[in-house]
């Protein structure tokens, strides 16, 4: 079925929203694949963000493990993570489209930023909503945000965080989609949004594979992303679905610990149920209401997992998979020393998994961890972490 | 009584309908039990029953906020047709119309929730989050145990959907008068107008139009333009929650506002059947 | 003769450490076009640095001007800005030379970062000296180092600035040159310095020559380059200083006013004499007593250019300007809300210059921005500037 | 007096000599001339007399606090020259060596640095951020005004290089005895001796010991190595460093280390040439 992954997915949204969604799709499908999209956008990709993106050897990290780990370097894209291979297209997309507006929300800012960024060089106006919790805690990045122009919207309601803040901009677009693109930051929301948000990450994906090639001859054994909504996860795993022999571990926000009401680890604690949209993983209590997520990473502060992630992860094709917040700040450290990167604490959670599971790789072993963002957003709560606690 | 029942009795007496909208247990469950009979007994035709869900996306902020208090105060969807159960039991005749998120009924499972709500003696269910492209499963039981699914149009829906929207449709059609959430400020656009005619040059059952309603002459202009009624909902919870520590006080004056929109109702409908006033 | 750009260079530092210059500058000529290091630093350069780093083309910010403007992204160097070019060429060339250690000084942070990266990257160990003025301006910079393992070692003496950290480090490099090799940021100090930082960085210039002429098919009419030490101008002018064609300009801080003594303009204020090893155009008093330079960027605040850049603008082939802090504010703005960027305060220096000098350049040129970092480690003095001021 | 004169008389008197090491007008000028025929009095042979600079990266702690406190005071290369003429005048008859950074030279003209020091009585010049590499247009200018340049050796200098320095050395040569800045931690090192001895086996021109020497004991001990004399600077410094505001106060203690260091560079002569103590 359209727009589905197993049960996951749909488009669970109020009526007035489904000639967007419609309008979306078709404008997609038609427009994605034209000469002058494809020529605008992999200019902006190349010139712009910065693509291709390295993957790079870390030799003094692989010596450490015991395996060849190679990072793909996604904390080059201009911006500082994945987050803008999909603002650009997107908003490349919206302008296309002949949308004069774009909406959406953020956590961290990571994608705030980005979505601004991409809104400015296509000369469309940006509106960010944002949780009031979130920009008292990322007051750098809104201003950040408010410099590059983008108004931003405080969102009082709920808990004051990402999922209130994704549930205003659904009601905000409600009142404005003929003229404004939601421009989805993750892949979740409902169809097409998952489907568009992968097929502008995969080139995370593709590039690895042609460069694991070039690099070894052969493809990895095994790429380990993190994620929530599953983005940067899926944009490096699609290339390698079909690869049987390629494992793939997803890394969730495991929090403080799975036993307390202290995590994001939505595939240990949700089950399935529609959030946003759309029928996915999602962490809720009873009775069906949707239960607010914690972490540390701001990034991964989301209670559910995309329909395709959700998906691959029940019939087994991914491994679910977590990292404790303690972990994560280890891993921040350890990836400093030995390789002079400061990861995101989102992306940390993956290096976490493959320091903390060593035993799950042999010496032979090929690994490429999707580093999806560095840690510069982070650097107070990192070094609040070490110097102190 | 069965929806066909009370629409046929309301164009009887030359009237519009009104349906009111409230979000059970907020902010505790014998003010909710009070507050739809004070509806009831003031010319609320019809009760959209509303479960609270955590994200309600189609809802605004007055609404958002009931399902918050009422979370709050730990209401569930059982004790919500508890709820019903016992407004029938204290004799609310009014059909009940039974208004959730898609996730609630998803989560107690499609049969189980259909079943208990016909027990508690619903009429009809509402999903807002549940478009025509999602319906397809909860239209077969519905129909199978004579409930309703009410069906939504908007001001952005095609041509196309439409009439497959009409043609499944069943109770009434909610028409969703404005491009928003519930509570928005209203707008009597000649979009909205265009619509009720479409709509209504489509099909017989009836039409009613929400979302924004808030004064009498709403609902006398939108039922003069053709619908069959109007639903108010945040009109009612943003007088109380005012005073959320002692509701109770502002019964009063819901009540008031209801026989208004009642008043409106049936003026709209004597302008639309050219009736002098 | 050796290490001289007409008046300027040479090697005025104590004889302790001749013998470190020597061994560096044979190493230098030794190891520089081995294949063995060509090959690993060039691996780095790709997969670690991320170059080639992109040739933009800013669309919009091209239509406010009036002409072509390209931005050559060198904020998109891993860490954010050019430093790493040189950095990671140095210390690679420290570890095949068998140093242990590397000693540098930083002020705002960034040649340190690139440092300690670089350090990591080696398995050198790294000691950052940094005046304590600076220390408390860029608190977050320090930790940051720290937390990638580096030791700061406080400058107490004189202003706590930059100038005093460089002779700092100088009189700790006189006690342990034998292991140690002093990371020099910029094309400053003694011969070979100049020379090793304007080849590791001459990079940026051989990209922007092979990517404009795939891109435009000719040279551009124009390069414009901030610059302090004048490591990110070189690299960028140096494959074009025989093209007579192509204008250079350099520009430095004029700070407040050139009135005052709150600027940074050496080229305006200075004169030819001796520091840190070189002779060079820089800022004295009337009895060589050298002179606390000012601006708001700290990358900019030295009070010393170069002896190539001396040289080079000396003569007339680099034409060299200034921009005023205010200007600098309003060219972040400018660039923030044309193509979503940030630049560092250095950068908008650049930047500045184009935009307030329209009339240099004609309707048909093509300029180069050489853009060397990006903002946020400026921020919170930007942000300042914005919504405090 | 001759430098040449000086060191055929110290070593006369089977002696080692004993530079003092001082920078001017820290914290006044006053100070400055009181301090330098203080250790005159008390047994330096020469004076090395320092004019403040800003950057002094030769320098440790002690004596970049010297530089800048001078500045600060508002001296200058002029105010310098002329307190070494005043020195004169009052009698001063010890040699003086002028040292300074070549910033300061470059800025007042080679020429014209040169002609001011000699008129004013100096014997010799010392640049410590002048190596041999750049030190040839002083040194042709130094020759021809009968000034001495005087010329720096170090641990880490090259048998090569030390040839050559050697070859153009004048006055005497100032081994540097560590790896380090003025200062710095004495460190009798084996190298140290071995560098002396190197030098002393090419040249015959005197070899003067500095950098970290603040007690009679090294002076005894590099002397004894071969060393024909000590310079000491930070070490007085630093005495009336910590009573900066009087430093007058200070004076006696100062005097009684210089008598020390002399009698270190006594001493030492005797074992050098194994005379009984
Ligand atoms: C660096 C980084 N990595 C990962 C994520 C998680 O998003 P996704 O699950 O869509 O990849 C974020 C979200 O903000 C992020 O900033
Ligand atoms: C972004 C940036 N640009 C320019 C400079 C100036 O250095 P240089 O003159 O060596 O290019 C710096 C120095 O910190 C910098 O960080």
């Amino acid at each position: 079925m359209k727009g589905r992954f197993g049960i996951y997915g749909g488009q669970y949204v109020s009526e007035i929203l489904m000639h967007a969604l419609i309008e979306l799709e078709e404008a997609f499908e038609k427009i994605y694949p034209s000469q002058e999209f494809q020529g605008e956008f992999q200019e902006l990709l190349r010139n712009y963000a910065g693509r291709p993106t390295p993957l790079y050897y870390a030799r003094n990290f692989s010596t450490l493990v015991g395996f060849k780990v190679y990072l793909k370097r996604e904390d080059m894209v201009c911006g500082g993570s994945h987050k803008l291979n999909n603002a650009l297209g997107q908003a490349l997309l919206a302008k296309k489209m002949g949308k004069k507006r774009l909406i959406t929300e953020t956590a961290a800012g990571q994608h705030g930023l980005a979505t601004v960024m991409a809104g400015n060089i296509c000369e469309l106006k940006t509106e960010i909503f944002m949780g009031v919790k979130d920009i008292q805690r990322q007051a750098a990045n809104v201003k950040k945000m408010k410099l590059l122009g983008a108004k931003i919207k405080p969102v009082k309601i709920g808990a004051g965080v990402l999922k209130d803040a994704v549930s205003e901009t659904l009601r905000e677009w409600a009142a404005c989609s003929r003229t404004t693109h939601y421009l989805m930051g993750s892949t979740v929301g409902p169809h097409p949004f998952p489907i568009i948000v992968a097929t502008f990450q995969g080139v995370i994906g593709r590039e690895i594979r042609e460069q694991i090639l070039e690099k070894e001859g052969r493809l990895p054994d095994a790429i380990v992303a993190c994620g929530s909504g599953g983005s940067n996860a899926l944009g490096a795993f699609k290339a390698f679905i079909e690869e049987e022999n390629v494992r793939l571990y997803f890394v969730e926000g495991g929090g403080e610990s799975l036993e307390s009401e202290n995590s994001a680890a939505a595939f240990q604690l949700g089950r399935p149920g529609v959030l946003h949209g759309s029928l996915m993983q999602v962490m809720q209590d009873p009775y069906g209401q949707i239960k607010p997520s914690k972490t540390r990473s701001a990034g991964l502060n989301y209670p559910g997992r995309g329909p395709e992630i959700s998906y691959l992860c029940e019939i087994g094709r991914i491994k679910a998979c977590y990292s404790f917040d303690n972990e994560v700040f280890d891993a921040v450290k350890v990836m400093a020393r030995t390789e002079g990167l400061i990861p995101a604490l989102e992306t940390a959670h993956a290096i976490a998994y493959v320091l903390n599971h060593r035993e799950e790789f042999s010496p032979g072993d090929i690994v490429v961890i999707n580093y999806s963002g560095r840690g510069d957003k982070d650097m107070e709560t990192i070094l609040r972490y070490f110097y102190e606690a | 009584m069965k929806l066909e029942e009370l629409f046929n009795a309301v164009r009887a007496r030359g009237e519009g309908a009104h349906m009111a909208h409230v979000y059970y247990g907020d902010p505790c469950e014998d003010f909710s039990i009070k507050l739809i009979e004070t509806l009831a007994e003031n010319g609320a035709d019809i009760i959209e029953f509303g479960i609270p869900f955590s994200d309600p996306i189609a809802d605004g902020a007055i609404f958002q906020a009931a399902c918050e208090r009422a979370l709050k105060a730990g209401v569930t969807p059982a004790k919500c047709i508890e709820g019903i159960k016992k407004l029938r039991d204290r004799g609310l005749k009014t059909p009940v119309i039974l208004t959730t998120y898609f996730n609630i009924v998803y989560n107690m499972g499609l049969v189980n929730f259909l079943n208990k709500a016909k027990d508690a003696g619903v009429q009809g269910v509402l999903i807002p989050d549940l478009p025509i492209e999602e319906a397809q499963p909860l239209l077969e039981l519905t129909r199978k145990l004579g409930l309703h699914l009410i069906l939504q149009v908007a001001p952005t829906t095609s041509r196309e959907r439409l009439s497959r929207i009409l043609a499944e449709a069943s109770g009434f059609i909610y028409l969703i008068g404005l491009e928003g959430v519930t509570g928005s400020k209203f707008r009597s656009k000649k979009t909205t107008a265009t619509l009720i005619e479409k709509v209504k040059a489509e099909t017989n059952i009836p039409v009613m139009v929400g979302f924004g309603i808030s004064k009498r002459e709403h609902a006398e202009t939108l039922i003069a333009a053709g619908a069959d009624g109007v639903v108010v909902g945040s009109a009612y919870a943003r007088i109380y929650a005012v005073n959320i520590t002692n509701p109770f006080e502002r019964l009063s004056e819901i009540a008031r506002l209801a026989r208004e929109i009642k008043l409106g109702c049936i003026r709209g409908q004597k302008i639309k059947l050219n009736v002098s006033l």
